[in-house]
């Protein structure tokens, strides 16, 4: 058994240890609870006008917890949150029901088991329990990596990989391929199945939708066993539209922007609160302006590259670099604060959310 | 050069300027939008690719019995899995205001399938390996930052003043200063910095970025660069 | 046929300077004309900007033509660049992969643009050493491009059964997924070379401090300035900004994409110029607001930038 | 001598641990006995206080939330009290995101803030969200000229042209005021690039971004940003002025900034030593002593 196996099994031990000792102790450990909601909804004839593409279907109250606040959608007629109103109301189509859980603070399970301990309003939400444990589980693996690659660490890394692989190419199926491509080429459907209310597309969006996925079958056609080459088209078209449009924006808005920002008078006079001038005040401004009109100058002869750094311009460029030195050190400073700022939110979500050892957002209390 | 190294060596150029152009010509203002959404829909496809080149490298992996074949295993299943429970949506309701459209949902629903691989597998995981960075950006301050030269004297003089004047720290130490030479204090040293020498550092880099990116644009637009396509031969 | 290309886009771009010269005064003229709103085919007001970069298109062509005359620009030399033939040899020698990472970003980022054409040398390069690239990428169309720009490089070199395309892999869009791959990659495989070519963000770091760790000879490139602080701190070489936009010239060595080069150079010193000259002329008109003269030549200035 | 000798051979694990302990045990310290440090606002943060509280009340207000919970440690505490200050000056709120993952951190603060504190405003006429749209400054672009195209739909996936509080809107320079919390692409620079500098001075913005990206946000404040708040400690120092403002005693999640900024201090001091330390180092190496 070597050293670092060892390592492991010792800080493995102590840290069950505790684990076992905080959880018996006080409230206990990471629990989440969820609150039901029935949700019931009917479906009734619209208002004249709204009655667009969507069918307006009303929340509907039956029986406890129900979801009574009326959805706002112009598209929907308001009927009185009253059992039966939807059955007289014309054209009245069946409910659609289902239960939803929503997460809510622990102390809201504790203050309801301590009114009625029998309620099944708020419960233990055993999947979302087993996700935090999880979630925990994968932070500590993934620090764990800063010891040594271990299984842990690849576990996390595989699922990592796995799991936000598949979520963009959901995301970019749900929210670029749908509203987009099918949004424009097969709107009928998409009003149908996921977005009632798509608002129709001009016709250059139409056409640039054909032209893209013509493309975007190209790209595929990589997979095919003959003729890949032809997807070298797409990737051309992209780089040069990408370099027409970039060269636009960056002479616009950096170029020519801050060069405009670098002319300003260098001499500043600041007015004093009692009137006249704040001389003080004034001197340092203008030396500042001075400063940064120095090394804006200097930094850019840094970048030249036709010019060998030597006697003036060797000189000058130095000046550049060390205006370069300092910035990335205030870069640099800036930088740890966000840093830690991150490691602080995950030390919160080990000790908040899972140890239940602090409390900063009363939760629990 | 081949026909077949040129028509896309064309088709950057004219795609290239005629964004140019619809920067200045009104009647093809709109295109550089539609592009956009254009890119979009491409890249969306193009996913395709990447998931095959995933699923080749993995199971080959496994088929070879590579080192840790095991995990490209855990790869495999979990990206299924993810994109089944996404593109189906299942276990998704449909939105409150379109309960008759069947895909009007959410994917994200916190008490979907989906919604919780993102909150209890992607967030954690995502953002801890974010958080690993405040432990490398204290060994490379400790290892990186040594006063060798004028230049990384100034570098870490000015990480030394931002990080004291960022917090409680630099107020304790220089808030007794007077006011007359309230200048010196290191919250306000860092502010002058930041208005002053990062100012003039940033201003001359995005000048020169802009410059740089100009220039490879028009090395492509020009024909002048083609190794983006493909290293070697231009000219 | 470019040259072709270049010399008819100077001829065009002739005529054009012909009708608005890159001269302030000129500008500023035009800049006036864009003062009466009127539904026009052209968009007046962005006619500085339109002057600006048909300027240095200009300038881009004129280079590269007098570079092919045969009067190829000296350039400075990066050390960045110098190493990237070290690195290379060196990971042949220890028989360890090189390992480039082009950017988190898509192909609709220049500077990923830029990156694959970086690769693309550092793959010509490699093949002629005979080492190994891999190139993990975190978008699908990066790969595509990434495999593209690796095999004709590998043709190029002469050496087309070098090209191993399941080497250039596609791992995961999420940041912090594919950081998490390359980290683990980097402890594991020990690469003997890294280049981080293309656009960054936070990730940058992870790479960097790994790469020390296993003490791999690290060159970086980005025009990220967030990130160019840690890269400057955890790797041997960094291209700063403007110098990775020009690293692929400068490594080609070819005449004409030096030619650019220069033309950027002329085009930075224009800049300084108007900046000198702006600065001042503000600066008198502040002093002494009776000085009608330069207000006015401030505000010409300013409007030659658009503003 | 010795001891340096062992800090200059010491494996950066040491590092990590010092690390992580100097910003574990201060969480956990405040977390017992929930003290904070007091702020001193810089001119930055005070002016994106000013810039909401000069606007008349029921101003439109744009709120971009460009990130996503991988940064929300840093940034959250920012929206969170920028949402806060809108909604105590009676602001009209409109939330879009750039980000696929922003539409849920702004409906998250929503919920957090204004139906928990502020109950009776109404969405779809005080506040509306209208989620995340793919494109990039493409979205940006096609909102220069008509806003509704490029947010047709709230998140509830109502059509934003039928919603009350945005009849008004034709582009998005019809908002007086833009507030973006950014991450990183695209975030505030890109606003500024494609927005702010086309909308010829009728549109102001203020902006939060994480502390990577203060040091670039600075050159474009006061010109193009009307405020900017940097990092946590900038998230820190506007949410102590929007508490004050507002009065009463903060419940804690109006104060989460200003917790963070503990381990903050500690994790700086650590750095700093650790600079310090690695000169001492680097010197009596130069010297010889430790050879």
């Amino acid at each position: 058994m070597n050293r670092q196996r060892i390592t492991w099994l010792v800080i493995g031990l102590i840290f069950v240890a505790m684990l076992v000792a905080r959880a018996t102790t006080g409230q206990g450990i990471g629990r989440v609870y969820v609150k039901r909601e029935q949700i019931a909804l009917a479906q009734v004839a619209l208002a004249g006008a709204a009655a667009t593409s969507a069918q307006a279907v009303q929340p509907l109250p039956v029986g406890a917890g129900v979801k009574s606040e009326i959805s706002n959608s112009a598209n929907n007629a308001f009927i009185p949150a009253d059992n039966q109103a939807w059955e007289s109301v014309p054209l009245a189509k069946a409910t659609r029901a289902w239960v939803e859980w929503n997460q809510v603070p622990p102390k809201e399970y504790f203050v309801a088991q301590a009114t009625d301990p029998t309620q099944t309003q708020i419960v233990l939400s055993w999947p979302r329990t087993i996700g935090l444990w999880l979630a925990a589980f994968f932070t500590l693996a993934i620090f764990s990596f800063l010891y040594a690659d271990n299984i842990f660490y690849k576990f996390a890394e595989a699922t990592v990989i796995g799991v936000s692989a598949g979520y963009w190419m959901v995301i970019g199926f749900w929210d670029t391929l749908i509203p987009k491509l099918f949004g424009a080429l097969t709107p009928e459907y998409v009003m149908q199945l996921v977005q009632p209310t798509l608002q129709p597309t001009p016709m250059s969006q139409k056409i640039s939708m054909w032209f893209a996925l013509i493309l975007g079958v190209m790209m595929l056609w990589r997979l095919a066993p003959r003729g890949g080459w032809i997807a070298a088209w797409p990737l051309a078209f992209i780089v040069g539209v990408t370099a027409g449009l970039k060269i636009v924006s960056h002479v616009e808005s950096d170029l020519m922007a801050q060069t405009v920002a670098s002319m300003k008078p260098v001499v500043q006079l600041v007015p004093a609160v009692a009137g006249g001038t704040d001389w003080y005040a004034s001197i340092w401004a203008t030396l500042a302006n001075a400063l940064v009109l120095v090394g804006v100058i200097c930094t850019l002869v840094y970048f030249l590259f036709s010019v060998q750094h030597k006697g003036v311009v060797g000189a000058t460029a130095r000046v550049g670099v060390w205006y370069l030195m300092i910035t990335f050190g205030a870069a640099f400073g800036f930088t740890v604060m966000g840093r830690i700022a991150l490691l602080a939110a995950r030390f919160e979500f080990l000790f908040d959310d899972w140890l239940w050892l602090i409390d900063p957002n009363h939760l629990r209390s | 050069m081949t026909l077949r190294r040129m028509i896309p060596m064309w088709i950057a150029v004219i795609g290239g300027f005629v964004m140019l152009l619809s920067a200045f010509v009104r009647p093809i203002e709109g295109i550089g939008e539609n592009f956009a959404d254009a890119f979009n829909v491409i890249a969306a496809i193009a996913v395709a690719l990447g998931a095959g080149s995933l699923l080749k490298v993995n199971l080959s992996k496994i088929s070879r019995r590579e080192a840790g074949w095991g995990f490209a295993g855990v790869i495999l299943i979990t990206f299924a899995i993810t994109l089944i429970v996404g593109l189906l949506k299942i276990g998704v309701h449909p939105s409150h205001d379109f309960p008759a459209a069947l895909f009007s949902g959410k994917q994200e629903t916190a008490d979907s399938p989906f919604g919780w691989l993102y909150e209890y597998a992607m967030v954690p995981l995502t953002s801890t390996m974010f958080a690993l960075l405040a432990f490398y950006v204290a060994s490379a301050a400790f290892r990186a930052f040594r006063a060798k030269n004028v230049e990384a004297v100034l570098l870490l003089v000015t990480a030394f003043i931002v990080l004291l004047g960022r917090t409680f720290a630099g107020v304790v130490l220089t808030g007794w200063l007077p006011d007359w030479a309230s200048g010196l204090r290191f919250e306000n040293l860092s502010v002058y910095v930041m208005q002053v020498f990062n100012t003039a550092g940033n201003r001359a880099i995005i000048i020169g970025i802009a410059l740089g990116v100009a220039a490879t644009s028009l090395r492509i637009l020009l024909g002048v660069d083609r190794s983006w396509m493909g290293g070697g031969d231009s000219a | 046929m470019v040259l072709g290309a270049c010399i008819g886009f100077a001829k065009a771009a002739a005529g054009q300077v012909a009708q608005h010269p890159a001269q302030p005064a000129a500008i500023s003229q035009t800049a006036l004309q864009a003062a009466q709103p009127a539904p026009t085919l052209l968009k007046e007001s962005r006619l500085p900007l339109f002057t600006w970069i048909l300027g240095i298109a200009i300038a881009t062509t004129i280079f590269v033509a007098r570079a092919r005359g045969g009067k190829p620009p000296t350039i400075r030399r990066i050390a960045a660049l110098e190493a990237v033939d070290e690195a290379v040899g060196r990971a042949t020698e220890m028989g360890r992969p090189i390992l480039f990472i082009p950017g988190i970003q898509d192909m609709d980022n220049i500077q990923t643009v830029a990156g694959i054409t970086m690769l693309g040398r550092v793959a010509k390069t490699a093949a002629e050493y005979d080492a190994v690239i891999e190139a993990p990428t975190s978008r699908s169309l990066v790969m595509e491009a990434a495999r593209d720009a690796v095999q004709a490089s590998c043709l190029a070199a002469g050496r087309p059964d070098a090209f191993q395309p399941d080497r250039i892999n596609y791992i995961t869009d999420e940041q912090f997924g594919y950081a998490a791959y390359v980290g683990g990659k980097m402890m594991r495989e020990k690469p003997a070379a890294c280049f981080y070519m293309g656009c960054f963000f936070a990730e940058s770091l992870i790479f960097a401090e790994n790469g020390n760790a296993i003490g791999a000879i690290q060159i970086a490139g980005t025009a990220e300035s967030s990130q160019l602080p840690f890269f400057v701190a955890a790797c041997d070489y960094t291209l700063i900004g403007e110098e990775f936009f020009a690293a692929s010239a400068y490594l080609s060595g070819e005449p004409d994409q030096l030619g650019t080069l220069q033309a950027q150079d002329a085009t930075k010193l224009a800049i300084l110029m108007f900046i000198v000259a702006g600065t001042l002329a503000a600066t008198i008109a502040a002093v002494m607001p009776s000085a009608d003269f330069f207000a006015k030549t401030s505000a010409f200035l300013q409007r030659a930038m658009g503003n | 001598m010795n001891l340096l000798k062992v800090l200059d051979a010491i494996d950066r694990r040491w590092v990590f641990l010092w690390m992580g302990l100097a910003v574990a045990v201060p969480i956990l310290w405040i977390g017992l006995t929930g003290r904070t440090f007091p702020e001193t606002p810089t001119p930055a943060a005070r002016a994106v206080y000013e810039a909401i509280d000069s606007l008349p009340t029921g101003s439109l207000v744009l709120f971009a939330f460009d990130y996503d919970p991988a940064s929300s440690g840093e940034l959250q505490p920012m929206s969170t009290s920028l949402l806060r200050q809108c909604a105590a000056k009676g602001h009209r709120i409109v939330c879009i995101a750039l980000w696929p993952l922003g539409g849920n951190l702004a409906q998250e603060t929503i919920t957090n803030v204004i139906r928990e504190d502020y109950p009776n405003m109404r969405e779809g006429v005080d506040f509306v969200n209208l989620g995340y749209q793919a494109g990039n400054e493409g979205v940006m672009k096609v909102a220069l000229t008509d806003f509704i195209k490029a947010f047709p739909v709230d998140s509830r996936g109502q059509a934003a042209s039928k919603i009350e509080m945005l009849r008004g809107v034709k582009r998005v320079s019809d908002f007086p005021l833009l507030i973006n919390v950014s991450a990183g692409y695209p975030g505030n620079k890109e606003w500024i690039q494609y927005v702010i500098t086309s909308s010829e001075g009728k549109m102001k913005m203020v902006a939060g971004c994480t502390g990577v990206q203060a040091p670039q946000m600075y050159p474009y404040y006061p010109a193009q940003l009307a405020g900017l708040l940097g990092a946590i400690k900038g998230a820190a120092e506007y949410e102590s002025l929007v508490n004050q403002s507002i009065g009463g005693i903060a419940p804690p999640k109006y104060l989460e900034a200003q917790r963070r900024m503990a381990p903050q201090l500690f994790g700086h001091l650590l750095m700093v030593l650790l600079i310090i330390v690695g000169n001492i180092i680097f010197f009596a190496n130069k010297r010889g002593d430790l050879r």
